[in-house]
């Protein structure tokens, strides 16, 4: 295969670069993308960066989704964009309290003050809202700046897993309780790629390539040396720390977060139609979609669940 | 001599004040120096405004023998009207310039301009640099430099001093001989009215009516004996008695 | 007066109708998915369709955007007044305007919310968008009077205050109403923005939420829908503070009045 | 003219070591933790600390500015102009300018990242932030022409383009200076809002993402270093043109001008 | 007659040129009305603006016998320097409104300087609104309004005709006797200076040296006759020479 010109492909993540897409990273770092015939750049994203819009425009080839609420609002506004790959099993989205206010169980948190981004509030918090009787009035936006959070004792943020309690660990001095709303029965994928129908029917072995050496570009990050994709993050995105890193390698693998449930059984990236089922039923009750959805139009399975990447599993 | 412009049943009103000049009949004729007498706020600017173009008039004509002539205008504003960011020099220069003459071959006119006025070690000052006499000089130099057919001039000397300004008809009247100009003069002075033109007008304090007219042998000579002889006594006592009568009154 | 404003208006909405009929034309031609570009057909359906919703966020945003104007107005005005007293002040105030206007509300919008609810949160940001025009245009219009006008208040030993109210002020106004005019569409963006950086979500937001939603949910044309009533708002505030630029200046100032005869 | 400049400075340096002195002293007494409020001196440190990385941004931030100051500039003077041509024209312009203004780059930020690299859709978004300001004012000052000026040029026979070129441009100078400095100040935070906006891919290497990234991260002493190297750079732009103003009009125009006497 | 202001060696320049004023001597002396003549550009306006405190000199003393009648100054600028935001009623009240007169309490005073300048239906009027003369007779009415104890007048009849000009000299000559008011005047004609002053001084075209000075007796009564008999020829005959003189040039 080394004979054959490398094909190039675009990848848009949806964040600046960081833990959460090391995957990508490794694959790139160490030749696997290449390995798989593939010449892969990634595009960046930012906060207000729409990386569906640019891989439906044909800016990028594949492009990486945050969850499965947005893959039905892709459905529901008929762009050909479809789900090809998981690679969190578990959403990393959580919700943060001050220990010790009278916030310590996840059923306290509906009173408190909820710093909330818009993206959040429209999706996960609407569920909240319906399954644990969380208030629309107790909102304030989060800015990405956890100042407001820590400063108010009686308050919850949302954030990351892997990111945000390592920062008000450090500069708030305590340590957050932390609630994976994952364990509180949010069972959206996470991370997932998508590509273009007409990427799908017109060149299936590219989709299929990209999938697999991401799969394994994902074990190699975290179980391999993952040195040089974490100097290609710090290169992308200069303000990332090796502290910040370690520990969102630490919490990714402590708690499964890319090789947890099915991916055990059928390798990282599987997707499920009895879970996105579980899911999008969550999603009607919750109001966030309406049940006539052709959802399933939204992803498929063909790419996956072929064990790739457990051959390399070193757990 | 032919009228080179005339007005015919021209009236002009501001708003919907009365207006201003009423129904005026009036001829410039080639060659001529036109003077308007006539007390203040009697229509005399307009009147000049209305010859240049820069103003419409409600009912009536304005019709030109040459169309060519009707470019071919000079004009002094009652106000200097210099623009405040060009020196002496580039005011002066303005109107070549916009005729497209370039600054080096415009140079001698505009010099020879500002000796005229008096400016000649003016050129880099600014207007605000100058005295308000100054400033009208430069608005003469402006309006001689093109060597217009016809000049337009209102109120231009009021701003200086008697010694300058009998230079200043002198210089005139001489610009006048050598180009043929026609020119048509404001002044609220009566001597100089007498001693300038060829006829006089005194317009009438309300609605521009032609209370009288002067007309004055263009082959008499301007000059010192005839500023002090009879004829110029007797011409100035009429001018000042149209005047009197032209704002409703009598000695 | 009608008949005229409806000539003045007449050559615009036509151009606009043009402008529009490309734009349908074009995205039907090149068939340009509603995602990308959506045609305004299909934007002037969905203001329909979203009508209360999108309204009542426009109501929201424009209620800010008057409190922030205001605001403006009052704190632009008073700063240049200030600052045209003495030079020393303007020197020193000056740094401090433009502090405020270079620092990025994004930023700043979290720590605000440490000691702002929200609802004022929003205001300050927005105020911070509009303001700096307005103090910079009318401390320039302050500054400009001519030096004559000057001259004839320090011959009739004018106090501080009678030669602000008498002079500076009326000669200032042009530029004043110049800088409003600008700042007008600054404070209705500000508003928006403000609302991004620092505004909660959910019931009684105003079209920033509604925008930054529909662009979540990839519902472009809704988006667009938000984009239109703004820009709509924008044109409003302009012609409104034009018309009053007019009225308050058409008797003297040469940039409105009619050129005479 | 070095010691009248450095005597003109004095007082504002002054008064910026109290405002400093006060801060300092206010974050100390109050104890007021890091995370809300950095004192100065922190910032300073943080400042030299991360000086390769800060000034780098700076440099990145500062280029999109320049450039699209100069085209704020190059295109509002020239809209500006083609509406001072005619009446209709400026009427039928003036919507879309306006429309341009209001819309919120972060909304489109992501449509333009469609059509464009995000380079050149952070240079437009910047630009779209900075050059209303520009427009309205040179417009405004290409209106305001003394109507005495204006005969003189109609008796001449003076062709459009002279008329621009020789009496509405100079006469228009000292508004569109002003524009200038209002658009400047906008140019440098459209920079950074349109580097959050559209900065993606490898784009996000200015002052905007060293701030959110900062404050994302708690480390606000270097949010404020940040914040500090914008203001610092507002202000040497804002004085900049100031100091161009200042030439360019000194000569004649009453607002910068000594008083004659 | 004591000075009321004096100038004792005062100089002034402008920029780096020649001084305009070079060691001017000069005493205002209490109830006289001072004419400055003398070529354009030479310093009158100058010398006024020194004198009402509106510029400073670069050397030399200024000094006033009481300085409380330093704040009662009028003055009629050589432009007519009104407020264009301002109707002619308003721009006239504005002297007295800065002194905190309420417009009500101003409004006799304010019609009856506008009477006297012959403006009494233009109250509503704004300044574009007006001619040339208009403009300026606003700005005397303005100067009048506030009864000076020193007023200062700057060309102010330059631009209106004859006829209003001789009232409006009479109209000067009555107000100045009914209040005692101090004057000092600037003038290009001659025989408006004579009939007007008490005192005339001619200034050179250069430094503003004090050529020459021709005292009036101010017991003369300013009529008809006086200006029509030969003290006045022969007055205007001094003058005209000491203005010709202080132009550098002689018969
Ligand atoms: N733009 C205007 N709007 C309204 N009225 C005007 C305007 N221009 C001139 N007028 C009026 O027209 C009349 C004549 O004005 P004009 O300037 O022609 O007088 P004039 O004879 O030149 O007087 P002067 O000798 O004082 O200059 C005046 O009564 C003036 O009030
Ligand atoms: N601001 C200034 N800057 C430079 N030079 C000035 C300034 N003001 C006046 N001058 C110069 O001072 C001289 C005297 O000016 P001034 O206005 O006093 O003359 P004037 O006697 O009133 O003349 P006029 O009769 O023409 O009004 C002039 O040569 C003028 O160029
Ligand atoms: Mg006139
Ligand atoms: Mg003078």
């Amino acid at each position: 295969s080394s004979a054959r010109a490398l094909d190039k492909v675009s990848f848009a993540t949806n964040w600046r670069a960081q833990a959460e897409h090391g995957g990508f990273y490794q694959a790139i770092a160490d030749g696997t993308y290449a390995r798989y015939g593939l010449d892969v750049t990634i595009v960046q994203g930012g906060p207000q960066s729409n990386a569906r819009l640019l891989l439906a425009a044909g800016r990028v080839d594949f492009a990486m989704g945050a969850n499965f609420i947005q893959t039905f609002e892709v459905v529901r506004q008929k762009i050909p964009v479809v789900v090809v790959a998981s690679m969190f099993q578990i959403d990393p989205v959580i919700f943060m309290s001050h220990p010790g206010q009278g916030l310590d169980r996840f059923e306290d948190l509906p009173q408190a003050t909820a710093f909330v981004a818009n993206d959040l509030f429209v999706s996960v918090y609407q569920w909240l809202k319906q399954a644990y009787g969380f208030r629309e009035e107790k909102v304030k936006p989060y800015g990405f700046n956890p100042a407001p959070f820590i400063a108010d004792a009686k308050s919850v943020q949302e954030g990351f897993l892997t990111s945000e309690p390592y920062q008000v660990e450090r500069q708030g001095g305590f340590k957050p309780n932390v609630f994976l709303l994952a364990d509180y029965g949010y069972d959206s994928y996470s991370t997932t790629i998508e590509t273009r129908a007409e990427t799908i029917a017109g060149n299936p072995d590219l989709v299929q390539r990209f999938v697999d050496a991401s799969i394994l570009g994902w074990r190699n990050y975290l179980y391999g040396d993952n040195n040089a994709a974490n100097a290609a993050i710090k290169r992308d995105n200069p303000e990332m720390t090796d502290g910040l890193l370690a520990y969102s390698v630490a919490r990714l693998k402590e708690r499964g977060i890319v090789d947890s449930g099915d991916a055990q059984r059928f390798g990282v990236g599987v997707m499920t139609d009895a879970r996105i089922k579980s899911f999008f039923d969550k999603m009607v009750k919750a109001g966030v979609v309406p049940a006539d959805l052709p959802y399933r139009n939204g992803y498929t399975l063909r790419f996956i669940g072929k064990n790739a990447g457990m051959e390399a599993a070193s757990k | 001599m032919r009228p080179l412009v005339s007005l015919r049943g021209v009236s002009k009103r501001f708003g919907s004040g009365a207006p201003v000049l009423n129904a005026v009949d009036l001829d410039v004729f080639e060659g001529e120096t036109l003077t308007l007498l006539g007390p203040s706020g009697c229509g005399k600017s307009t009147a000049l405004r209305l010859l240049a173009g820069l103003a419409q008039p409600n009912s009536g004509v304005i019709s030109w023998a040459d169309p060519a002539k009707q470019r071919r205008l000079g004009f002094v504003f009652q106000e200097p009207t210099l623009l405040p960011w060009r020196d002496v020099f580039s005011n002066v220069y303005l109107p070549l310039q916009l005729k497209g003459v370039a600054r080096r071959e415009a140079a001698p006119l505009v010099e020879e301009a500002l000796d005229l006025v008096g400016l000649p070690s003016f050129g880099r000052a600014l207007p605000r640099e100058l005295s308000g006499g100054m400033k009208m000089r430069c608005a003469i130099a402006r309006a001689f430099v093109t060597h217009p057919a016809l000049l337009l001039m209102d109120e231009p000397f009021a701003a200086l001093d008697e010694v300058t300004r009998f230079k200043l008809n002198d210089d005139l009247l001489a610009l006048k001989s050598r180009l043929g100009t026609t020119i048509v003069f404001v002044t609220h002075s009566v001597a100089e009215s007498v001693f300038i033109s060829t006829r006089i007008l005194a317009l009438a304090s309300r609605g521009g009516r032609i209370v009288d007219e002067i007309d004055i042998d263009p082959a008499l000579r301007r000059d010192y004996e005839f500023r002090h002889g009879p004829a110029f006594s007797d011409l100035s006592r009429r001018a000042s008695q149209a005047l009197l009568r032209a704002m409703g009154e009598d000695e | 007066m009608l008949a005229r404003v409806l000539a003045a208006a007449f050559p615009p909405l036509l151009a606009f109708a043009v402008v529009l009929g490309l734009w349908e034309a074009a995205v039907r031609a090149w068939e340009i998915p509603v995602y990308q570009l959506p045609a305004p057909s299909v934007i002037a359906q969905k203001l329909i369709e979203d009508r209360a919703l999108l309204f009542s966020s426009l109501l929201a945003t424009l209620s800010i955007t008057v409190q922030a104007f205001l605001l403006a107005t009052i704190c632009g005005a008073l700063l240049a007044l200030a600052m045209s007293q003495s030079r020393w002040l303007a020197r020193i105030i000056a740094p401090y305007a433009i502090i405020l206007q270079v620092t990025p509300i994004v930023a700043i919008a979290p720590l605000l919310l440490i000691y702002l609810s929200p609802h004022h949160a929003v205001l300050v940001c927005a105020f911070l968008v509009a303001f700096f025009p307005i103090l910079s245009n009318t401390a320039l219009g302050l500054a400009s009077v001519d030096h004559a006008l000057l001259d004839l208040f320090d011959l009739y030993g004018a106090s501080a205050w009678r030669r602000l109210i008498y002079l500076r002020a009326p000669a200032a106004l042009p530029q004043f109403l110049a800088g409003l005019r600008i700042a007008g569409g600054l404070a209705l963006i500000g508003a928006v923005v403000a609302e991004l950086a620092a505004g909660a979500g959910g019931q009684g937001s105003g079209l920033a939420f509604r925008i930054v939603e529909a662009g979540f949910r990839l519902d472009i044309p809704r988006m667009f829908a938000a984009l239109a009533l703004l820009s709509v708002s924008g044109v409003a505030i302009y012609g409104a503070l034009s018309l009053l630029s007019f009225f308050a200046l058409r008797r003297w100032h040469d940039s409105v009045r009619e050129r005479g005869g």
